[in-house]
């Protein structure tokens, strides 16, 4: 085995131990954040300022009792979440989270795969992460769960293709599908008459953007999107039968998805780890703490959509916008060309 | 180690292929054990797809027979009942079930006590709204607003607490008045209440009103026409809502409703939004009205009668004169008869029209006591609305209906 | 000017096909609005060019777009003025801007105005493309757009089915006359390699007599159709189905006049041969005189009108063929006006009487509405020939003509049919407004017609008053000197006024007598129609039923027709034909139902074959080679 | 044995396993997942043959995309009708087992005995990467060479959009089953019944506008908007 | 045996689609009839990348992609059939479907 692949494998750990870390933190931070949004505390007994919550949490979790309903399908129903839990930190694999670094001699990529099909890749994952909740609404033998399971189905096929939709204006731009080289145009300058801004595709493709942001938000099943698990409605859809460790396995993929599709957005519309002073990872990190607030902030906010006006959202207004998009871009990229 | 447990369907396979007209419809069975059915309400919707082909409301969950309890009591004694109907608006149901005793006996309370009593049941009416507003933008997904409208409600709940003691089952109005003074600083608590909460209200709006997504959620969902608001027999908001100008306070005016100016807001179209805007519009009114009470209210004077053979005479007295302490002894060991007769008082409750009716056979305990609860009655009209919605909507009826299930199964 | 020139149909044209696209769904009733704007454009465009004309005695022409290009032949759509264009211009967009205005009032109310007013214009605008034509290709593309349009509008209450069927009779008979228009200038083509009008009528002698008479003739068969003479014209009256409006503007004013325009225009090939314009005038007097026999029989208000327009076009046709060629566009123009004035009145009085079209249950209603009234009466009166109204002069030429060329015979035909065109107009007078009143009064309330009708009706009493003096004094009028450039090598006679007098005399003389009659007859009452139907007997009953003309081609085409079809059908495509069909049909009926029972209709079954015979070729690949594996 | 070899006969045979695995399961469902994973070895397999494009593609489009829709179609299906009926026909599996068997074995044969002859072509390793990439490479050769085909393919699957959307509309000939509850009385008696001129009575009255296009009507009075029942009465009367 | 050899995805190729063929002639669920002729067209696939990829030819990956792009448009009018098709029998049994027979 060659150094290079095993440099690989050994950032993937990190990677993958960041994420959950992160993603233990994350609930934690959502929490507070929601809290102060709502003229509460939030957790603060445990630790220092409730620190400690959600590893209280986590080994609650763990030690909850198992339930299996009697009707499920034990298999599937077993199956289901580790799907969920498993496909969610895969797509973070294609994010850059810098240039190489040299450590103890060797070069090492602050990226796990360069793969020339990065952004694809990334959409190929998102797509495989949605059977974890089908199977898991229908493993359940719930009617809830059930029409959880069908409300994700729906609403995943929809919303991925307005997200990959949103993608081709960047990908248009760019002329490359991997991420690494997205992000090294990115760090390049715009010169607009005085103005020196960076070469962020967020400026480039406002639009894309935009929709970008709103299907990200559907695809991780986040309010105001998340229909399937819609607690008022369906006492928490597709996971309404799970409990103890299986059930935060879902709980955890969900916010690993959140950060991943943060992540991304932050690499291909906001420069990655550019940034004004001293590149590095923690541009990245800011950029993505900026979704993920506004995700929080969208939960605290806004109402849950129905269902019917979810689907047409997509459709009706969704869907024209970015192929429109798409139209522009194509037209302007063959101007710039010197095609047309 | 997992335990494997059966899933609890109340209904049976095949009495629910019995209850689709065919296998594309599906029988989901919402409740009694749902969040958003407010309380332990049970509703046998058929879907087909996500559309709702029939909805069933099924009641009794929390029947404690409260009715039946009351023809077991005595007439003072049933009070503390009516605390456990609506619970979200206790003062409320006192009012109105003291009010329908006072009016079997013919008397009435003191100037300053009815004053009181109005301004705690306008309160009641802001806490009973506050507690729907929150309910009802959680059910449908806005999460904050529950939070804020507790907040505010806090603020009510703690005057309730400085006046009688209960924050939720008050259990403060007696026969002929208040048998507690008032507390010094009550009255300063309800002006700054009437201060704050217009601020709160607006802050409510900026997040509610104009929100698309909340107005995609309520325009246009469970409209209901004025001719089916009738006949329903929909009262409060929900006859209001849909543009029909009845409320108790100006049609068949008790305390001193008549004294006061306000207005009633009625709704054009009889959707959610509508309702929702006539109720957050009458929270507006409740602010004018306890405000006018404070300036009308007399500073000084009595709480309660304390010569009338219907109520329990002063304490101090009792001790001191013969006929008092006879007339304590005989009230609290027999308790009082009221003449013969019967007797129906409905209040303006927040929910709609709240009627007791009393049949009273000249005994210390009534012969029959039938309450009229509004949102019983509202409730009806959830199919109605439901047929033809989505699943979504059911729990924004739901919510639009404003109940209680306590107050529902009584 | 000749530059605007385009504008002049491109307006009605943009009008139709915006009513037609917006109509039902934007437009409404604010279509008939577009549509008369459009049409007052045309007509206030028209007057410049007429001026022009008149002033430079030159033909304006405007070449818009070569239309059919094919090596050294090719077709121009090419607008072409001259003074013969020039006036059908003015009477084109003058009476169709008056038609317009009137049905404003008229169709108000009916759910398919926006469909009204766009076919309206569209035949406004065909109309115009038809004068304005400068080859026969366009013209006879256009004399089949404006045979569309009369169909679409004579149906425009398609729903009832007299009005489907008119429609449909409309189309038919007008094809056997457009048949032979097209065959004749299918035929000017081959003789002359063009079909333009300049080289054509440069070239008319370079032909034999007999074809140019057959080119004639064939023409004249189209006019047959279109200008409803003998045998064709059973169609016009039907087409009183159509909304009154339309029968005033495409079935008395412009379209059927087509047909006289068309005569009129090749004038120098019609001009050359003697015999065709015997045939013409023959076929003129004829129709004229049979048409006004019928008209005196008619009850309807509207069937009377329509027979007096054939036989109106009679005249026209007669004048042609004996030369009076001004006098026949002369009385073109004055007919339209006054023609046009009887049919917008007698559907302003079918209007005023709840769509009772019976003048039986009419009378009376002069004073019910006085200005319809005295507007019909004018136009009654410039129709019969009154001096010195329209009518009158133009007619009175035509008959003059009639003398001045030789045709004694036609003359007196003429002037009998004269004295029953005086007699069948007052009938309708006397009967519509005078006498009795034979409606229900109960039922029906007789009223008046709004303003936006009764302004367009004053407007062409007035024309219909006026207009004969642009040929005052006969046959050396403005009028006529105006018009000779357009026929060239024609010469205005020299008429003596005592000949002008004499004719004039007689005309006038003839026109009071059906007057008088017609006044003791159904106001004084003291001659009983019904006698003299009696007296007359089979000559009454022959004019009451047409000349039979209908049951005659029901015997001689339909039936005969019919019968054949029967048999084709019967015989030939029942036995002979589906016998074949069938027989193949059953045989592999008969073998699939043996094959059928092979069928299982398990998907399985049919995917196992496929599976069998992938197997069987791969195999038979693998066991005597192919090129497939090498 | 090398690396490559090693995976690809891995992948291979986890492909097979689990076809094999889709066409023996009872529950559909179970099925489906089991074609998820062979189309996910079939993707990894792709990769190993340099056709990275095409891996994506087909995991999008194969498993996310169309799995989905089986699944969500299993999950619409009632759930009574999904087990599968093997007792049915057995002489049919085991003609379908042998149909199978014989072709396996056909192939096979053909394999190890024929082989195809082919001029190798410009796009190995080298190639590809000196165009830049496989998607650089399919993507030129796509917009060059097979236009007409990439056209054909969008009408058919623009076909089969309406094609979908004409076999999913609402069944015509059934009334849209839910269906509204019919307002059971109408007590017009009500002394505080509606008004039948409510909405011109609006136009006068206090309106309070508020957000967008609603409006409230403020009523200062109990009679106000209302009609009683003797009012009714003379109403009628008069006309 | 160092190097891939062709024979090796042409025998996954095969196995595949007569694995496919064997569920479309042994199963009675359309959906999993249809199913198997998704893994039949996947099989195909193989073959096309991998004969492209012997030959160093981009062909067959593009055909490939027009084969997933046809069998995207035949899944959903073969799903919108199924959907007409338990919506008027209720069934899912390709057996019960016998219209062909008459």
């Amino acid at each position: 085995m060659d150094a290079n692949l095993l440099s690989s494998y050994i950032f993937a750990v990190i990677v993958l131990n960041v994420l959950l870390g992160l993603m233990a933190y994350m609930t934690y931070i959502e929490r507070k954040v929601m809290a102060a949004m709502q003229d509460r505390i939030g957790p603060n007994r445990t630790g220092p300022v409730g620190l400690l919550q959600p590893i209280a949490d986590g080994l609650k979790l763990l030690v909850k009792e198992d339930i299996i309903p009697k009707h499920a399908d034990r298999r599937i129903f077993l199956l289901a979440p580790l799907l969920s839990f498993v496909l969610a930190p895969v797509a973070a694999a294609v994010i850059p989270f810098g240039d190489s670094i040299t450590v103890f001699g060797h070069e090492v990529n602050l990226y796990v795969a360069d793969i020339n099909v990065a952004v694809l890749y990334f959409l190929a994952i998102g797509s495989m992460g949605v059977f974890g909740i089908i199977l898991g609404g229908y493993a359940s033998a719930n009617r809830y769960s059930l029409l959880g399971g069908l409300r994700a189905a729906a609403q995943v096929i929809s919303y991925e293709i307005i997200l990959g939709l949103s993608l081709i204006g960047v990908i248009i731009l760019s002329g490359s599908l991997s991420l690494v080289e997205i992000v090294n145009q990115q760090s390049e300058t715009l010169t607009i008459g005085p103005l020196q801004l960076p070469n962020w595709f967020i400026l480039s493709q406002p639009l894309a953007f935009i929709i970008f942001l709103i299907a990200a938000v559907a695809e991780t099943n986040r309010a105001p999107f998340d229909l399937p698990e819609a607690e008022t409605e369906l006492i928490g859809g597709f996971h309404t039968e799970y409990s103890g460790f299986r059930f935060s396995f879902f709980f955890l993929a969900e916010y690993i998805s959140m950060i991943v599709i943060s992540l991304f957005a932050a690499t291909i519309f906001l420069g990655g780890t550019d940034g004004p002073i001293q590149d590095g990872v923690w541009w990245l990190a800011l950029k993505a703490c900026i979704f993920l607030f506004f995700y929080i902030w969208l939960r605290t906010t806004v109402p849950r959509f129905r269902y019917d006006q979810l689907m047409g959202l997509a459709w009706k207004v969704l869907l024209p916008l970015v192929l429109i998009n798409i139209l522009l871009t194509g037209f302007i990229r063959l101007w710039g060309l010197g095609m047309l | 180690m997992s335990l494997e447990i059966t899933q609890g369907t109340p209904v049976e396979i095949s009495e629910e292929r019995a209850l689709t007209d065919s296998r594309r419809q599906m029988v989901l069975n919402m409740g009694p054990q749902h969040p958003s059915t407010h309380g332990v309400m049970r509703v046998v919707l058929t879907l087909e797809g996500e559309t709702i082909v029939d909805c069933d409301p099924v009641l009794g969950y929390l029947h404690r027979g409260v009715e039946k309890l009351g023809e077991t009591h005595r007439y003072s004694q049933f009070v503390p009942w009516t605390d456990r109907t609506d619970y979200v608006a206790a003062p409320s149901n006192n009012l109105g079930y003291i009010l329908a005793v006072e009016k079997l006996c013919g008397i009435e309370a003191p100037e300053r006590a009815t004053y009181w009593r109005m301004i705690m049941g306008e309160l009641a009416r802001l806490a009973s709204h506050l507690v729907w507003l929150g309910t009802h933008a959680l059910d449908i997904g806005a999460l904050s607003m529950s939070l804020y409208c507790f907040r505010e409600r806090e603020l009510i709940l703690d005057i309730f607490e400085t006046f009688c003691g209960a924050r939720l089952t008050t259990n403060m109005m007696e026969m002929g008045g208040f048998s507690r003074p008032i507390p010094e600083q009550l009255p300063g608590m309800v002006r700054d209440f009437c201060n704050v909460f217009p601020k709160m209200q607006a802050e409510y709006e900026t997040l509610l009103s104009s929100n698309p997504i909340w107005l995609s959620r309520t325009r246009g969902v469970g409209v209901i026409e004025p001719e089916a608001a009738i006949s329903y027999s929909l009262t409060g908001a929900c006859l209001r809502g849909s543009g029909i100008n009845y409320d108790v306070r100006k049609a068949t005016p008790y305390l001193y409703y008549d004294r006061m100016e306000f207005e009633v807001p009625l709704g054009t179209r009889g959707d959610v939004y509508d309702r929702y805007l006539v109720r957050m519009e009458e929270m507006r009114q409740s602010i004018s009205i306890i405000e006018q009470c404070m300036e009308q209210m007399p500073t000084d004077g009595p709480l309660a009668l304390t010569e009338s053979p219907y109520v329990i005479p002063e304490h101090d007295n009792v001790m001191k004169t013969a006929e008092d302490m006879q007339r304590h002894f005989i009230w609290v060991i027999k308790g009082f008869s009221p003449p013969k007769g019967e007797v129906y008082q409905a209040i303006e409750h927040s929910k709609g029209e709240l009627g007791y009716y009393l049949v009273s056979d000249g005994t210390p305990i009534p012969y029959r006591v039938r309450l009229r609860t509004p949102d019983f009655v509202n409730l009806q009209s959830l199919p109605y609305m439901a047929q033809g919605a989505a699943l979504a909507d059911v729990v924004a009826l739901i919510g639009t209906i404003d109940i209680v299930l306590g107050s529902v199964d009584r | 000017m000749s530059s605007w020139l385009f504008l002049i149909p491109l307006l009605p044209l943009a009008a139709a096909v915006i009513n037609f696209i917006l109509g039902r769904w934007f437009l409404q009733h604010a279509s008939q609005w577009l549509a008369t704007l459009a049409v007052a454009g045309s007509f206030i465009l028209s007057i410049p060019v007429f001026l022009e004309i008149v002033s430079d005695e030159q033909a304006i022409s405007q070449h818009l777009y070569t239309w059919i290009p094919a090596g050294d032949f090719d077709i121009p759509v090419t607008l072409f003025v001259d003074q013969l264009t020039a006036t059908m211009l003015l009477v084109v967009t003058g009476v169709g801007l008056l038609v317009h205005i009137y049905s404003i009032g008229y169709m108000h109310g009916d759910p398919g105005i926006y469909r009204f007013f766009s076919y309206l214009p569209l035949f406004v605008f065909s109309m115009l493309m038809l004068v304005m034509a400068n080859n026969f290709l366009v013209l006879f593309v256009f004399w089949e757009a404006v045979g569309l349009c009369s169909f679409l509008l004579i149906g425009f209450w398609y729903r009832r089915r007299s009005a489907a069927s008119a429609a449909k009779k409309a189309f038919i008979v007008n094809r056997v006359g457009d048949f032979g228009f097209g065959i004749g200038i299918l035929l000017i083509f081959v003789t002359y390699g063009t079909i333009e009008y300049a080289g054509v009528f440069d070239m008319v002698g370079d032909a034999s007599q007999t074809t140019i008479t057959v080119i004639a003739l064939l023409l004249f068969t189209g006019a047959i159709g279109k200008s409803a003479q003998l045998p064709l014209f059973v169609w016009l009256p039907d087409a009183m189905e159509g909304p009154t409006p339309v029968s005033a503007l495409i079935h008395a004013a412009t379209m059927v006049t087509a047909g006289i325009f068309v005569l009129a225009r090749a004038y120098p090939v019609v001009s050359q041969s003697a015999d065709a314009m015997m045939v013409i005038s023959i076929v003129g007097i004829a129709t004229a005189f049979v048409a006004a026999t019928i008209a005196v029989t008619q009850y309807d208000i509207k069937k009377v009108v329509a027979y007096s327009t054939v036989s109106q076009l009679g005249f026209m046709a007669f004048a042609i063929g004996t030369g009076a060629w001004i006098a026949a566009i002369f009385h073109l123009v004055t007919h339209a006006f006054f023609k046009g004035l009887l049919f917008l009145g007698a559907g302003s009085v079918i209007h005023g009487m709840h769509e009772e079209q019976d003048m039986r249950k009419m009378g009376g209603l002069k004073k019910y509405m006085p200005i319809t009234y005295w507007t019909f009466l004018i136009g009654a009166a410039a129709n019969a020939g009154i001096i010195p109204l329209a009518g009158f002069w133009s007619k009175d030429e035509i008959i003059l003509g009639t003398w001045l060329y030789d045709h004694t015979v036609i003359m007196v035909i003429a002037f009998i049919t004269a004295f029953f065109t005086s007699l069948y107009m007052f009938r309708a007078v006397f009967m519509t407004f005078h006498g009795e009143e034979r409606f229900n009064p109960d039922e029906v309330h007789p009223h008046e017609s709004p303003r936006i009708m009764t302004i367009p009706l004053i407007v062409l009493a007035v024309f219909a008053a006026t207009i004969g003096f642009i040929g005052f004094p006969p046959e050396d009028g403005w009028f006529h000197h105006f018009l000779i450039n357009a026929f060239p090598g024609l010469t205005l006679p020299d008429v003596a006024w005592s000949t002008i007098f004499i004719f004039a005399g007689i005309s006038t003389l003839i026109a009071l007598s059906g007057l008088f009659i017609q006044y003791m007859a159904y106001v004084k009452k003291s001659i009983s129609p019904a006698g003299i139907a009696g007296l007359l007997g089979p000559l009454y009953k022959l004019a009451a039923n047409r000349w039979y003309l209908d049951e005659i081609y029901d015997v001689l085409i339909v039936r005969p027709l019919v019968a054949f079809s029967m048999f084709l059908w019967r015989f030939v495509d029942a036995q002979v034909i589906d016998g074949t069909v069938n027989g193949v049909a059953t045989l592999v009926t008969y073998t699939s139902q043996q094959w059928r029972k092979a069928q299982t209709g398990l998907i399985a079954n049919y995917v196992f074959a496929i599976a069998l015979g992938a197997i069987i070729i791969i195999g038979a690949f693998m066991i005597f080679g192919s090129n497939l594996f090498q | 044995m090398a690396a490559e070899v090693l995976i690809f006969n891995l992948l291979s045979a986890v492909a097979i396993v689990s076809a094999v695995a889709m066409i023996t399961m009872r529950n559909p469902v179970h099925s489906a997942i089991a074609l998820v994973l062979t189309f996910v070895n079939v993707a990894a397999i792709f990769i190993m043959l340099r056709a990275e494009f095409l891996a994506a593609v087909q995991i999008i489009v194969y498993t996310g995309a169309v799995l989905v829709l089986i699944l969500f179609v299993l999950m619409l299906v009632n759930p009574d009708d999904l087990p599968e009926f093997h007792s049915g026909k057995p002489m049919q599996n085991v003609f379908g087992f042998g149909v199978g068997l014989i072709l396996l074995a056909e192939i096979s044969v053909a394999i190890l005995t024929r082989t195809v002859v082919a001029e190798p072509g410009p796009w190995n390793e080298e190639g590809v990467a000196a165009a830049g990439g496989n998607i650089q490479v399919i993507g030129q050769l796509l917009y060059s060479g097979y236009v007409l085909p990439i056209q054909a393919t969008a009408l058919v699957l623009l076909a089969a959009t309406i094609g979908a959307l004409f076999l999913g509309r609402p069944d015509e000939d059934q009334e849209p089953s839910p269906k509204r509850r019919t307002v059971a009385t109408i007590s017009l008696a009500h002394t505080r019944g509606a008004d039948d001129d409510l909405i011109p009575a609006l136009r006068a009255a206090n309106i309070k506008r508020e957000a967008g296009d609603r409006d409230l009507i403020m009523a200062r009075d109990a009679d106000e908007f209302t009609t009683s029942a003797e009012e009714e009465e003379k109403k009628g009367q008069s006309e | 045996m160092n190097e891939l050899m062709p024979e090796q995805f042409m025998f996954l190729s095969a196995a595949l689609f007569i694995i496919g063929m064997v569920g479309v002639l042994t199963r009675r669920n359309v959906l999993v009839i249809f199913m198997c002729v998704e893994l039949m067209l996947a099989s195909v696939n193989i073959a096309f990348v991998g004969f492209a990829w012997e030959f160093s030819q981009m062909t067959g990956q593009i055909f490939a992609l027009f084969v997933i792009a046809i069998a995207a448009a035949e899944a959903v009018i073969g799903l919108g059939i199924i959907m007409a098709l338990t919506r008027q029998r209720d069934t899912v049994d390709i057996n019960e479907v016998r219209e062909l027979r008459q």
